[in-house]
């Protein structure tokens, strides 16, 4: 059987994630790899909650806020914005794909985008196979 | 003080209403007034004649009476200081502003020459007395300035009775996709406002209702609504669309503004508010057959709320206030034959752009030319927009002022249409960049905050911004060939394109003229609803109690209409503060104005 | 180099009947509106501008006012009811004055007193001279023979003589049309083959008025047609074939028959105008300025008496026929002396020649513009 | 942890979830999760016997907290919170899983939508173990209200307020009512009195028990927050004497207005240096007095009207002025009124006749015979002195685009419309309400549709051209708009505090004052003395972004904690 990643969603309330609900009110249909949380605003988004879905497991970290300009909070998602590639390079120094951590801007009328982009990151993770960070983490249980 | 007053008309008021003999005899009969003349619509003023006639009569005042006196102002101040007079003692008796029109025209006419001749604003002499006022707020329309006037209200703890003609709240900001200047999505501003008012307690929601009769007089209003037979039970319906699935029958799309079909049982579009189904007896066809055929959705529903043998339902409100946030209506491209809407099949209106291009759209925002395509049911050929056949358009040309600005249209500027426009050719180059863009003007009124250096992008981003409106669209081996003078560049335009975008001007809302009778207050030339006064009093009306908002007063742009909104619920709300709110300025008869004009003078 | 812009002309363009070009805002509607409107030559828009800041220079040397047939289409189309076409018209008028050296023909625009005065002198003068003339040396009741009151020959010289000066007046106003158009034009150069070249074109235009056949509605043109054609074939009779013309009772088909066409055709043509000016239907009917109705009035005296002329000819009326001959005579002189080069009638002469010089200029400026072609620049 | 009753309720909302998710299924998986006791399916959860079954389980089982998968929570979440409510729940013992909008309606495979349902259903039990009953709190609303600006959106609001019965404290820098509006005689485009309307708003405002006029006031200082501002203004005393008093309000609107261009900067149009090149508000002196002549006292012949003067150009500033074009177009009617034989030249950019009359008064002006010449934008005309030889006293050389020709137009006096400007003093008084500007200096509302009046700080807000250049009718609707907030609050007499707001954890906070920035409500103070930050609730708005930011993990968000989303984490991944 192929490989199902298990992607966690962190979606902003006021635009991604009624983003997503419209994705379903007009019956889009998408991957169900993503498990969406909701969030307030993108800014809300503490890095530790990424490395801590990669720690329990995730295989990928979508994470979803208004178009820059459209902030509910005025200007939330640019900090977002500037925390991101920190949190990249870190990502990266720990070995982790790029590809299994994205930021995507989602507006409340972008149904169809938010299920394109869960298709096409489902698609990649898939592709990557599992995190390497799961393995790591059991490779360290079985050494103690 | 000795006064003296001139009649003059510019001709262009609605004067049929004011017997102009009545009111120079009447004036003649004011203190002080020394002399009164009567020079016609459009005199050519002498002002050396008048200065000696200023001297003669030696005036120390001198009140122009007429529909808009203003005109002739400064050469009676002239005249006045020629003649050595005080020229600060020039007054204006403004009919059209103080609205002397229908009924009231005459005596109107009079207060506010009287006024005037006291040397004491009208407004301010004929400030009505206070009535008891109704804690109740009837909203009539719920598009965006509807919308926002209810929750100003609601969120103070007042009740609203918020009703709407369609079957959703919502408006024509619901349909659209980005808003200008910032390019924010019209969705993410308004779905939160939407979801409020479905939800805000003090807020009853009335969709796919109409205001039927209105009694009473102001500060307690009594209102009938027309409920509308939704045959769908509101309460009950979690949107399953199962009823959808299994209606047969099909109709175009309101919201989508006709480019797609909807079922006869339909939700106007997923994010409607209530998210709840509706039946068009239009088109449905156990409706229409009395309830002989069809039926299938009622079998259908999981939940049994669908009754199509449901009745319009009548029901009474008590109010103090009534506001007017009626909208508008797009003006029918069709009459402008030279355009070709409704035959060349890339023709489209704004609004019908909008939903192509709106990424909640039948294209998911794909802006994509139609495709023909063979209708069974009507086994004829029609034009169709497909996103997946549907070719991207290599050249998109945007006509402005159409029906706008136009002698044999609408004289007036629907204020919208330049900044739209814009918009369309961003979303155009943003989501087509090698399509050529051209925009056919003839004045770009970027007005508003943001709005200059919105146009100066857009010229940035490669669209072509050319002087000169497009005068005939004609057909060429399937494309559009468009025909106009571009006037900076001093050539001629004949070139064909892919697609052309009607600007369409704005025009008052179906019903709004009989609304306007229902509830006695007056509308303009246009139809659009007149304000009390265009400048102190931009959203009150001649009846007291009565307040309007957004583009039913005058096209206006979502800050300037939002912005309206909530000014009426100020109205609104400090009526309901103390309890009494202002009765109608009619209310004040002639001889008290006179009478506390004459004792303003003394203080 | 700055023109001079005077805010003043647009007031006496009024008076030719240029009553509303202040309203226009410059949609561009009315240049794409119109079928003759082609690069290089836009109107009516461009005229329209050049009239409402008052460049007489530039407008004294357009030749669009002549390849406007006021067709209407822009009037009916426009925006603001500023009427293009009736500016253009008006501005045929006061170019028409601009054309005459001797000034008689913007005296006559400007006021139709001093116009109506002017025919009725020439009039008078006209039927004295005849009466004098033909009690001097001829006898009232004969017609023609050796002893006519006006015999064929003299009236032959007469005209001819009227020819003359006419024609001196028309040429030296040609010539000033083309001098203010083409010759004083520095940024053109017309070579002078190509005056050769293209000279065909003023016989053309001249007989068929083929541009006109463009407009929408062909009626107007066809009207206009006949109308021109019998005036040409009455003056080729006149001119050349008095004699028979003259000879009589007897009908002399091989010549009566075409001037009876031709009467018929002014008749007709005349009262399809007069018709159309009072009921105003059209658009290009509405304005009617002093000058037309002038120019009707006389046309439809001369083709009428010329008609009463030839019946009361052949019914052997000799008198009668000499008094109303001396009637015809008073309304034909004024006509062809103050009408032709000073009023309407001289359009006959500049439409062709404008149409000429157009192309001829053309010719240079197109190759000029060639090099811009392209999309519309962004403004 | 103590110990927990956690009831979940799963919809099938008909088969709208049922159909593709099999609920009894996630009824089994949650079932084995701690501290449920009880789980259950409903065909409607939020029909009335739903809720009724829910109300009746927690009365049965004693559950002290709640989970509902069903429909997405921005549908039904304010209901079921009520029904916890019935139940005598802290409503925020809730939370939804959102399994039909982001699962049933967009899956077709059950065994994958199934999975994915119990995955978040668990992730809402696990997250709801953590949650804390929160109040919503209110504070209390002084109805005064302070009106910093005297001009005509100042007194529309002041009305507004006052005859509700509010105290308005309306604070005037110069010594007289009226602002810019009182230097206009007529307005556009019916060229009604602007002076009777001035006199009528200023007596009102004059008599009105309910409004304190402080003429010749400034504002010095703004303490406090929404609802309790403490307000410093210095004014004079009877002798003269500048003296300070405090006003508690509980609300600001700024309506400070605008100044004009200064037209000498200009230096291609000579003002200040020509005699007969005047400004709008000169012509207006002139008008008034009914003397409209040249500076050596004749009648001009020929008058000139400049539009775009300091707007809409690279130079100076890029924005339209908005009211010129119109103010403009009343000169060109009232000059051929003062002077009957005068020509009229009017030399603009665009014609900006957008609003209601507007364009019936453009055609008037252009039937009045005034010569209307279009120049480009940055291609300014240039001003010279005529020669002797020339009928007129300048020439104004303009590249005309509507004829591409270059036209010199005579001209006696030349009149510059005179864009708006910010005040010089709109960055003091931005600094003193504490809301921000924009490049041009203009102040910004906090949403230009959604909320064009407030700003970021709550409890300010503003109205008129301060906020952008804006006509009359414009500067009203605004400034009763802003009015309107506050009535809808001193309605209430409180201020609702969403109970949803991040808190300061005084004992973690190191002081770095790294999140005072980082609030786009300034909602976060630092306090010099503790060396602390600490969270204004009522200003907070939940966003979240401090709490995100906060290096020593100092601020918790209410209903929004780590805890609660890590668990939330842990559930989806389970």
């Amino acid at each position: 059987m192929t490989f199902e990643p298990k992607i966690v969603g962190f979606l902003c309330n006021w635009c991604s994630y009624t983003g997503a609900d419209l994705a379903g009110t007009s019956r889009i249909h998408y991957a169900p790899n993503v498990r969406i949380i909701r969030v307030m605003c993108s800014a809300r988004i503490d890095p530790t909650f990424v490395l801590k879905a990669l720690h329990d497991g995730a295989d990928g970290v979508l994470i979803c806020g208004c178009h820059p300009g459209d902030c509910h909070y005025s200007e939330g998602n640019y900090k977002m914005m500037r925390r991101y590639p920190l949190l990249k390079s870190l990502l990266a120094d720990y070995g982790i794909e790029d590809e299994r951590v994205r930021l995507e801007w989602v507006s409340a009328s972008e149904g169809q985008r938010f299920a394109d982009i869960v298709n096409d990151m489902t698609e990649r993770v898939r592709a990557l196979g599992p995190s390497p960070v799961k393995a790591a983490l059991e490779a360290d249980l079985a050494e103690r | 003080m000795r006064t003296g007053v001139y009649l003059c008309q510019t001709g262009t008021g609605d004067l049929d209403a004011v017997n102009l003999h009545s009111v120079v005899s009447y004036a003649g009969n004011l203190p002080n007034v020394e002399m009164v003349k009567d020079l016609g619509t459009m005199p050519a003023l002498n002002i050396e004649t008048l200065a000696a006639e200023i001297r003669a009569n030696d005036l120390q005042r001198v009140v122009i009476a007429g529909d808009s006196p203003g005109f002739f102002k400064p050469a009676f101040t002239t005249a006045m200081r020629n003649a050595g007079g005080d020229p600060s003692e020039v007054r204006l008796a403004s009919f059209r502003q103080h609205g002397a029109s229908f009924g009231i025209g005459t005596v109107r006419a009079k207060s506010v020459l009287a006024c005037a001749t006291f040397g004491v604003p009208y407004g301010l002499a004929a400030i009505p007395d206070t009535t008891a006022t109704h804690p109740g707020t009837l909203v009539i329309g719920a598009g965006v300035a509807g919308i926002q006037a209810s929750l100003e209200i609601a969120d103070a703890g007042k009740q609203v009775f918020l009703v709407e003609r369609t079957g959703t709240i919502g408006g024509h900001m619901a349909m659209f996709d980005k808003t200008f200047p910032t390019l924010d999505c019209a969705a993410c501003i308004l779905t939160p406002k939407m979801v409020a008012v479905g939800q805000h307690e003090m807020i009853d929601l009335m969709t796919y209702s109409e205001v039927e009769e209105v009694s009473g007089s102001p500060g307690d209003y009594t209102v009938k609504v027309r409920k509308k037979a939704r045959r769908v039970d509101i309460r009950a319906c979690v949107a399953c669309h199962a009823c959808m699935d299994a209606c047969p029958q099909r109709a175009p799309s309101e919201f989508d503004s006709g480019i797609v079909e909807r079922k006869a049982i339909y939700m106007p579009f997923p994010q409607a508010v209530p998210n709840v189904y509706l039946v068009d007896e239009q088109s449905c066809t156990y409706v229409q057959s009395d309830g002989a055929k069809c039926g299938v959705c009622a079998k259908k529903c999981p939940k049994g709320c669908i009754d199509l043998d449901q009745v319009d339902e009548i029901v009474e409100l008590e109010v103090g206030n009534i506001i007017l946030a009626l909208g508008y209506d797009i003006y029918d491209a069709r009459k402008i034959e030279r355009y070709g809407y409704g035959v060349l099949p890339n023709v489209l209106t704004a609004l019908e752009f909008e939903r192509l291009t709106n990424a909640s759209g039948p294209t998911s925002g794909k802006i994509v030319t139609k495709t023909k395509r063979f209708n069974k049911r009507t086994k004829t050929d029609e034009w169709v927009f497909d996103a997946e056949e549907g070719a991207a358009p290599a050249s998109v040309a945007i006509i402005h002022c159409v029906g706008s600005r136009d002698a044999n249209h609408n004289a007036y500027c629907s204020r919208v249409c330049c900044m739209y426009s814009l918009k369309f050719a961003h979303l155009v180059k943003e989501k087509l960049p090698d399509a050529d863009c051209f925009e056919f003007y003839i004045d770009m009124r970027a007005f508003g905050k943001g709005y200059e250096e919105f146009a100066d992008r857009i010229k940035a981003e490669g669209t072509f911004v050319v002087r000169g409106r497009t005068a005939k669209v004609t057909e060429q081996d399937g494309r559009m060939v468009i025909k106009g003078e571009d006037i900076v560049s001093d050539r001629m335009v004949d070139f064909p394109v892919d697609m052309v975008i009607l600007a369409v001007g704005l025009v008052p809302a179906r019903g709004a003229g009989e609304l306007a009778r229902l509830l006695g207050i007056q509308t303009d030339t246009d139809g659009w609803f007149s304000e009390l006064d265009y400048n102190s009093d931009p959203t009150d009306t001649e009846r007291g109690g009565i307040a309007v908002a957004g583009v039913c007063q005058g096209p206006k742009d979502i800050p300037d209409t939002v912005a309206q909104a909530a000014a009426v619920a100020a109205g609104a709300l400090k009526s309901i503060a103390i309890g009494r709110g202002l009765d109608s300025r009619a209310s004040v008869p002639l001889s008290e104005i006179e009478a506390r004009a004459a004792d303003l003078t003394r203080v | 180099m700055a023109i001079r812009a005077n805010p003043k002309l647009i007031t006496e363009l009024e008076i030719y009947g240029a009553q509303d070009v202040s309203k226009c805002y410059h949609c561009g509607n009315c240049s794409a509106t119109c079928p003759f409107s082609k690069e290089p030559y836009i109107f009516p828009r461009r005229s329209m501008r050049s009239l409402q800041m008052g460049l007489e220079a530039k407008l004294e040397s357009d030749l669009e006012p002549w390849l406007c047939y006021y067709c209407g289409e822009c009037s009916v189309e426009c925006p603001r009811d500023a009427e293009p076409g009736e500016t253009m018209m008006s501005l045929r008028r006061w170019l028409t004055a601009r054309y005459d050296f001797t000034g008689i023909s913007r005296l006559f625009y400007l006021s139709w007193k001093a116009e109506l005065l002017a025919v009725i002198i020439v009039a008078l003068i006209a039927g004295a001279g005849f009466l004098l003339y033909g009690f001097s040396q001829g006898n009232i009741t004969q017609y023609n023979g050796p002893d006519a009151f006006l015999p064929a020959s003299s009236i032959h010289i007469f005209d001819w003589t009227l020819a003359a000066v006419l024609l001196a007046l028309l040429l030296t106003n040609c010539a000033r049309m083309w001098w203010f158009t083409v010759g004083r034009d520095t940024k053109v150069h017309v070579p002078l083959s190509a005056y050769v070249r293209k000279i065909y074109l003023l016989p053309t235009h001249f007989f068929t008025q083929m541009r006109y056949a463009r407009c929408e509605q062909k009626r107007p043109w066809a009207i206009h047609l006949v109308l021109m054609l019998s005036y040409v074939t009455m003056l080729i009779l006149i001119m050349f074939f008095l004699a028979p013309m003259w000879s009589g009772p007897a009908v002399k088909w091989s010549v009566h028959v075409f001037g009876l066409a031709a009467t018929a055709g002014l008749l007709v043509t005349t009262i399809i105008f007069l018709r159309k000016r009072l009921k105003k239907s059209e658009v290009q009917y509405q304005h009617s300025h002093e000058t037309d109705w002038m120019f009707l009035v006389l046309l439809i005296v001369v083709a009428a008496t010329g008609l009463v002329q030839f019946t009361l000819h052949r019914l052997g009326l000799g008198t009668a026929a000499n008094i109303n001959y001396v009637i015809h005579m008073m309304a034909v002189v004024p006509m062809l002396l103050l009408e032709v080069p000073f009023s309407k009638w001289s359009h006959m002469a500049y439409r062709p020649l404008a149409m000429y010089f157009a192309d001829l200029k053309a010719e240079e400026m197109v190759s000029k513009a060639r090099e811009a072609v392209g999309a519309p620049q962004a403004a | 942890m103590e110990d927990l009753k956690i009831g979940v309720f799963i919809c099938n909302c008909g088969t709208n979830i049922a159909k593709v998710v099999d609920c009894d299924a996630i009824v089994d998986s949650v079932e084995r999760l701690p501290y449920v006791t009880v789980a259950r399916t409903y065909k409607y959860m939020c029909s009335d016997p739903g809720q009724d079954m829910i109300q009746a389980d927690i009365e049965e089982h004693g559950l002290d907290r709640v989970v509902v998968a069903a429909c997405s929570p921005r549908m039904h979440e304010p209901t079921f919170r009520k029904t916890l409510q019935k139940a005598g729940l802290n409503p925020y013992f809730l939370e939804m899983a959102n399994i039909r909008e982001q699962c049933s309606w967009v899956h077709d495979d059950p065994v994958a939508a199934t999975e994915k349902a119990a995955a978040l259903t668990a992730a809402a039990v696990l997250r709801v173990a953590h949650h804390e009953a929160l109040e919503r709190r209110s504070v209390d609303m002084c109805p005064n209200t302070l009106i910093m600006g005297g001009g005509i959106a100042g007194m529309s609001a002041a009305l507004d307020l006052a005859d509700a019965g509010n105290r308005v404290y309306l604070a005037e820098r110069s010594d007289h009512l009226g602002g810019n509006v009182a230097r206009a005689d007529l307005t556009a485009p019916y060229l009604d009195s602007a002076r009777d309307m001035l006199t009528e708003r200023v007596t009102r405002v004059v008599e009105h028990p309910n409004i304190d006029v402080l003429l010749e006031s400034q504002v010095r200082k703004v303490d406090g927050f929404v609802g309790n501002f403490q307000t410093t203004i210095r004014g004079k005393a009877d002798d003269g004497a500048p003296t300070d008093s405090v006003y508690d309000v509980g609300s600001i609107i700024v309506c400070t207005g605008y100044k004009e261009f200064d037209a000498s900067r200009i230096t291609h149009y000579g003002y200040g240096k020509l005699p007969n090149v005047v400004t709008s508000f000169e012509l207006e002196k002139m008008l008034r007095a009914g003397r409209v002549t040249t500076k050596e006292g004749r009648v001009p012949q020929y008058v000139a009207i400049i539009h775009c003067v300091g707007s809409r150009n690279l130079e100076f500033h890029a924005y339209c002025s908005r009211v010129c074009c119109m103010t403009a177009l009343k000169y060109a009617h009232e000059v051929k009124s003062a002077v009957p034989g005068a020509y009229v030249s009017d030399i603009y950019i665009d014609m900006h006749a957008f609003g209601k009359g507007m364009e019936d008064f453009y055609r008037r002006s252009s039937e009045i015979k005034t010569l209307f010449l279009m120049y480009e934008k940055n291609d300014y005309p240039v001003i010279r002195k005529a020669d002797a030889t020339d009928d007129c006293d300048m020439l104004i050389e303009v590249n005309e685009t509507l004829s591409g020709e270059t036209i010199e137009m005579p001209a006696d006096l030349v009149v510059l419309m005179v864009g708006m400007e910010a005040r010089e003093d709109s960055e003091e008084v931005a600094h003193l309400v504490n809301i921000s500007r924009d490049k041009d200096g203009w102040f910004i509302e906090s949403h230009p549709k959604l909320d064009p009046v407030a700003t970021t700080t709550d409890g300010v807000y503003i109205a008129g051209a301060c906020q952008a250049p804006k006509d009359i009718p414009d500067s009203v609707a605004q400034a009763r708009a802003a009015a309107a907030r506050i009535l809808a609050r001193t309605a209430r007499g409180k201020i609702e505090i969403d109970a949803v707001f991040a808190e300061v954890d005084e004992e973690k906070c190191s002081g770095c004052r790294m999140c005072n920035e980082l609030c786009p409500y300034v909602a976060i103070e630092f306090d010099p003395e503790k060396r602390r930050s600490h969270v204004i609730s009522a200003l907070c708005k939940a966003c979240g972004a401090c709490v995100a930011a906060c290096p020593s993990g100092a601020i918790t968000a209410r209903h929004f904690t780590d805890k609660q989303i890590f668990s939330e984490i842990e559930g989806v991944l389970a």
